[in-house]
């Protein structure tokens, strides 16, 4: 038996550990270092109608324990990715989450149509929580309605599961999670980025050239694990945690306040084996902890 | 291939203000391929600072498995690693990138290396190289002041080195482009790294000739996941962004747009 | 002339750095390391009507470059503040910014009565934004209306100005900020406290007894400066900024994005000298930067 | 006076599995009143970890201007003390808060001193300043197992010591109280420093005697200010909080409602 499997809608995990979308491009860099086949699933960076460029440089900046980023969703496009991306990551024998971005919800519901026919593609990430595009992204993240229909719209057109991707610059990250349930959502993924800012010392001007970005890494795992303790509590779908998740203790973590798999982001930057790193010591941990199988982990924290 | 090193210090020391040249040794140095790539060092087990920093392969020694790195003790992380002591263990990821091209220059045709502060020591390895193989070469370099220049002996040791500093202390006063515009020397190619101003410069005084740029840019992963590094081509295509990490960091003259 | 003196309302300060509420208590104990004389005005620990104990411990747990707290607002009370607490810090030279707490309207506005009349009193900070207590607190902070309709109640009664504390917990931080002003705030102070969570990774239980507590330090600095940069370009009332202000270069990054002073939180745990080490170092960093007079920073960010 | 002092680190070996020792000389130790102060230690110039460690001072020599803290490399910034080296520097605040009462026991009277585990440390001291005025210590030490274990010759030097460990594997099988209840001896005061269910066996066996108790709690600023450390006590009126590391960390038994 298989101590880190985990079955969620679509997914058949090998164990719950997956690069997060954005810090990992569509794998191929990371291919390089390791087997993929390792990985539980992998989030490929978002995938918008057409091909975009992203945002002027600088696109990154260091804070305390944490990085601000303003990629601006810089993507092949969805013909790019269908024809060039996923078809190099079908030699891996691990499961695809394609992170679905966009302005308006027709472009979400063209790209969900047309990657979820994708046969590595097991389920969509519907990324409403980008908070470094000017339209789209962050505002359908911060309004139940606008979550919940776009939800809907996807999920009628989608082949495969749709896990919804939460923003947490919200009050009540609660209602968002009830309101994308409630529109049908498979699944949630969280925490998309806090948004954040740094200036240069000298100039007093945001380093970052998009002004603002958004900050993840170590620094917001807390804010992270309050909100997963919160929403696995309001809603029957799986969560897949992430927010600043670099070692094998961060992910039982996730796992105790609720989430049923873990995304790896930032860590890949400091760590690039961070994810097959975590994957070989997590079986010790459980160990150490007289935990049999990793779902017995899930939600422990409610529990006690 | 890219290694994640746990390199130890040889030696580390001060070679001018605010200046530091580390020497490290571990088996990343046998991977390297060309001057001018870079590595991606990790200088805490803290998660602060919690990014990597990006620094140039200075000079390789592959039979005792050494390399040396020079940088400038700035910002939080470069101070860090100024308090290195010899022993101690810094996790580095490299090498990283497409360095400087030796074969697009001749045995016995003549290059010319600028290089502008903390962009010098990657030329350092390159001098050697393209010196080993033949080639005559000419460095100018550029610094604010005589206190925060280094390797002037260094250089001169491979060819003609010509020093230029903003202040006068040192060598000609002003930018390197002040050296430039009284050589007269034929030259194949040159190579250059540096400041954006800088390589700019050079580029418009050097244009139609063969040459090399090295660029820099805030990075996160360092290669080629997460399109921090990008740069624009002046080819508004399909290519409008390269990364700099894993595309560059060197880029033949005219390619990206500065 | 002093380079870094600030008159704000009610407020004649010697310089922009002040001790922020529930990090520096009453200043008894900061005041046996050094002259208190030397700060620009001292926040103190929030003010309840009644004598309050606060939340069972552990009360703080360590982050990622921060720290949560669940102090749940322990104060000997209004007339054990105004008695014992005030009295013993009019031997300095420096004004006191009270920091007023409660469950309800009334309360709020009975402290904040009696409160300001207090000689060394010199401004008040309603606090509508602790995420530690029950009831009140953050409820008043993340509703425009009830933070207007508190903020007028409170400025009918108060002797002296009213700065308003806001919470970062919120989607729209620029609608919080136009309401407290619209209710006639006078100032207004932020970030108090992201909500976040640690667990035991024995346990899976939460580290805080009070399962959640606030997140402060360098980790949330980035969230901070983000939100004064949003807010100052909103109102036309002065902002007293903090959230992970360590050193002399934080300060003037807060200066930059508009911020008129600097409060200085768990810095104090980390190094107790730490406000006046700053107040030291800052005609330094200024003369570094050609800034003859401190004001001169103020909101330099959108100036460029 | 409390100082935040920059101590020198004379010498640092691991005494336990785990558990280090460590010699730090300043101008601190000079301001230390009584056995069982504490300091709070910044283990590295980073902010992470960002809060000081709270460590007790386990012995002090006025004449070399040193002192010994020894501590549990377990989390993640005991683990990086554990890193220090001879000449490193350790930013050390205090001492802190008041110790045990060497007062309450006059010469020539016998106390007993029961440790656990970590909370042993802080006797070592407690136990030499009796000895030096008169008192005849006992000493009561629990540890996990052998193999964790430390100070027991230290110990044996001043006063019988009995060592208990809970597998069996050092002197008594057990807690520390398989070995008081076995203990006939006549004593006029007990000080005790430990978990708190051992504190709680401790105060129960020895109910009616004068004993002090030295408490644990998790801190913030270490020095009064921002009420994270405080303990419930017996006594329900205004103080139903106290602090630990103003107030106490050390109480007469029976104040901490336990
Ligand atoms: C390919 C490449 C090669 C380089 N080679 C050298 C070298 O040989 N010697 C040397 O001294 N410097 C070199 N640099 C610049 C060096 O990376 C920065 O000076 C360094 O990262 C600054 O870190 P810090 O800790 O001093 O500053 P901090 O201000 O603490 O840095 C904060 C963050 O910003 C990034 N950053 C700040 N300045 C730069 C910059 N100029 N370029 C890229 N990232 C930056 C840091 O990496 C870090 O992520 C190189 C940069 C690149 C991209
Ligand atoms: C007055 C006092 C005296 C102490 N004396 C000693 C001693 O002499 N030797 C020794 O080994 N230990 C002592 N301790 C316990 C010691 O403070 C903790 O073991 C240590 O802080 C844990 O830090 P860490 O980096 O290993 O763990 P981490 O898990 O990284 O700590 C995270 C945070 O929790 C706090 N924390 C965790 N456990 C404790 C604890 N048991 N008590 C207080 N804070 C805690 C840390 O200080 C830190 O803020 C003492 C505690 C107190 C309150
Ligand atoms: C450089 C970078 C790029 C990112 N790009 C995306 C993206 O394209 N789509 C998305 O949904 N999230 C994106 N994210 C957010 C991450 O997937 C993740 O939600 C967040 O970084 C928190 O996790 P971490 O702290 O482990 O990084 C990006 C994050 C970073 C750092
Ligand atoms: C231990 C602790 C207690 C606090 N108590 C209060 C309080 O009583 N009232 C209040 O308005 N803010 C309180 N705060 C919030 C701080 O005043 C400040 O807004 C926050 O910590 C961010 O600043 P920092 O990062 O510099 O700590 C408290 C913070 C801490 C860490
Ligand atoms: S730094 Fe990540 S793509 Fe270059
Ligand atoms: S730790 Fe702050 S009051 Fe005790």
């Amino acid at each position: 038996m298989n101590r880190l499997s985990i079955e969620l809608p679509g997914l058949q995990l090998k164990n719950p550990i997956m690069p997060a979308s954005g810090c990992f491009g569509f794998g191929k860099e990371y291919g390089n270092l390791y087997d993929l086949s390792q990985l539980g699933a992998i989030m490929i960076k978002a995938t918008t109608l057409e091909t975009r460029f992203g945002n002027p440089t600088p696109r990154v900046a260091e804070t305390a324990a944490g990085m601000l980023n303003a990629i601006g969703l810089q993507n092949p496009g969805l013909q790019g990715v269908m024809e060039a991306e996923l078809p190099w990551l079908e030699q891996f024998d691990v499961p695809i989450i394609a992170n679905v971005a966009g302005t308006e919800t027709a472009d979400y519901v063209e790209v969900a149509k047309t990657i979820s026919t994708a046969p590595n593609v097991k389920a969509l990430e519907l990324n409403i929580s980008c908070p470094n595009v000017k339209c789209g992204g962050i505002t359908f993240g911060t309004d139940p309605q606008q979550a919940h229909d776009l939800t809907a719209a996807v999920k009628a057109v989608s082949e495969v599961p749709v896990y919804v991707k939460l923003s947490p610059n919200v009050t009540d990250i609660k209602a968002i999670a009830k309101a994308v349930e409630e529109g049908g959502a498979d699944g949630i993924t969280m925490i998309n980025t806090l948004v954040g800012m740094r200036l240069d010392q000298k100039t007093g001007r945001p380093i970052i050239a998009n002004v603002t970005g958004g900050l993840s890494g170590p620094a917001v795992k807390p804010v992270a694990i309050r909100m997963v303790y919160e929403v696995s509590q309001v809603v029957n779908i799986p969560i897949i945690g992430m927010g600043g998740v670099s070692n094998a203790e961060d992910v039982i973590d996730f796992l105790s306040v609720g989430a049923s798999a873990v995304a790896v982001g930032t860590a890949n930057f400091v760590d690039p084996f961070v994810c097959p790193t975590i994957i070989e010591e997590l079986p010790a941990k459980m160990d150490a902890l007289g935990i049999e199988h990793i779902t017995d982990l899930i939600g422990r924290s409610h529990r006690l | 291939m890219i290694l994640q090193d746990k390199m130890i210090v040889k030696a580390q020391r001060q070679i001018a203000q605010g200046i530091f040249e580390m020497r490290l040794t571990g088996k990343l140095v046998g991977e390297i391929t060309s001057p001018g790539q870079f590595v991606h060092v990790r200088v805490a087990d803290s998660f602060e600072p919690l990014l990597r920093r990006p620094i140039s392969i200075a000079s390789i020694c592959n039979e005792s498995n050494e390399m040396t790195i020079i940088y400038r003790a700035e910002g939080r992380g470069t101070t860090m690693l100024a308090k290195k002591r010899e022993g101690d263990e810094v996790d580095v990821l490299g090498p990283l990138g497409n360095g400087f091209p030796v074969d697009e220059t001749a045995p016995g045709e003549t290059a010319i290396l600028i290089g502008g502060g903390i962009g010098v020591p990657p030329l350092y390895e390159l001098s050697k190289q393209l010196t080993a193989k033949g080639v005559k070469c000419v460095h100018v370099l550029g610094f604010q002041s005589a206190d925060v220049a280094f390797y002037e002996e260094e250089f001169k040791q491979l060819g003609d080195t010509y020093i230029a500093t903003v202040d006068g202390s040192l060598g000609t006063g002003g930018f390197v482009t002040s050296v430039m515009e009284n050589l007269d020397e034929e030259f194949a190619t040159y190579y250059s790294c540096g400041p954006m101003p800088m390589l700019n410069a050079v580029q418009t005084a050097y244009t139609g000739k063969k040459g090399f740029l090295s660029f820099e840019q805030r990075m996160g992963c360092g290669i080629g996941a997460c399109f921090a590094c990008v740069c624009q081509t002046t080819d508004q295509t399909d290519k409008a962004y390269i990364k700099v990490c894993s595309d560059g960091p060197v880029f033949p003259a005219g390619v990206v747009s500065i």
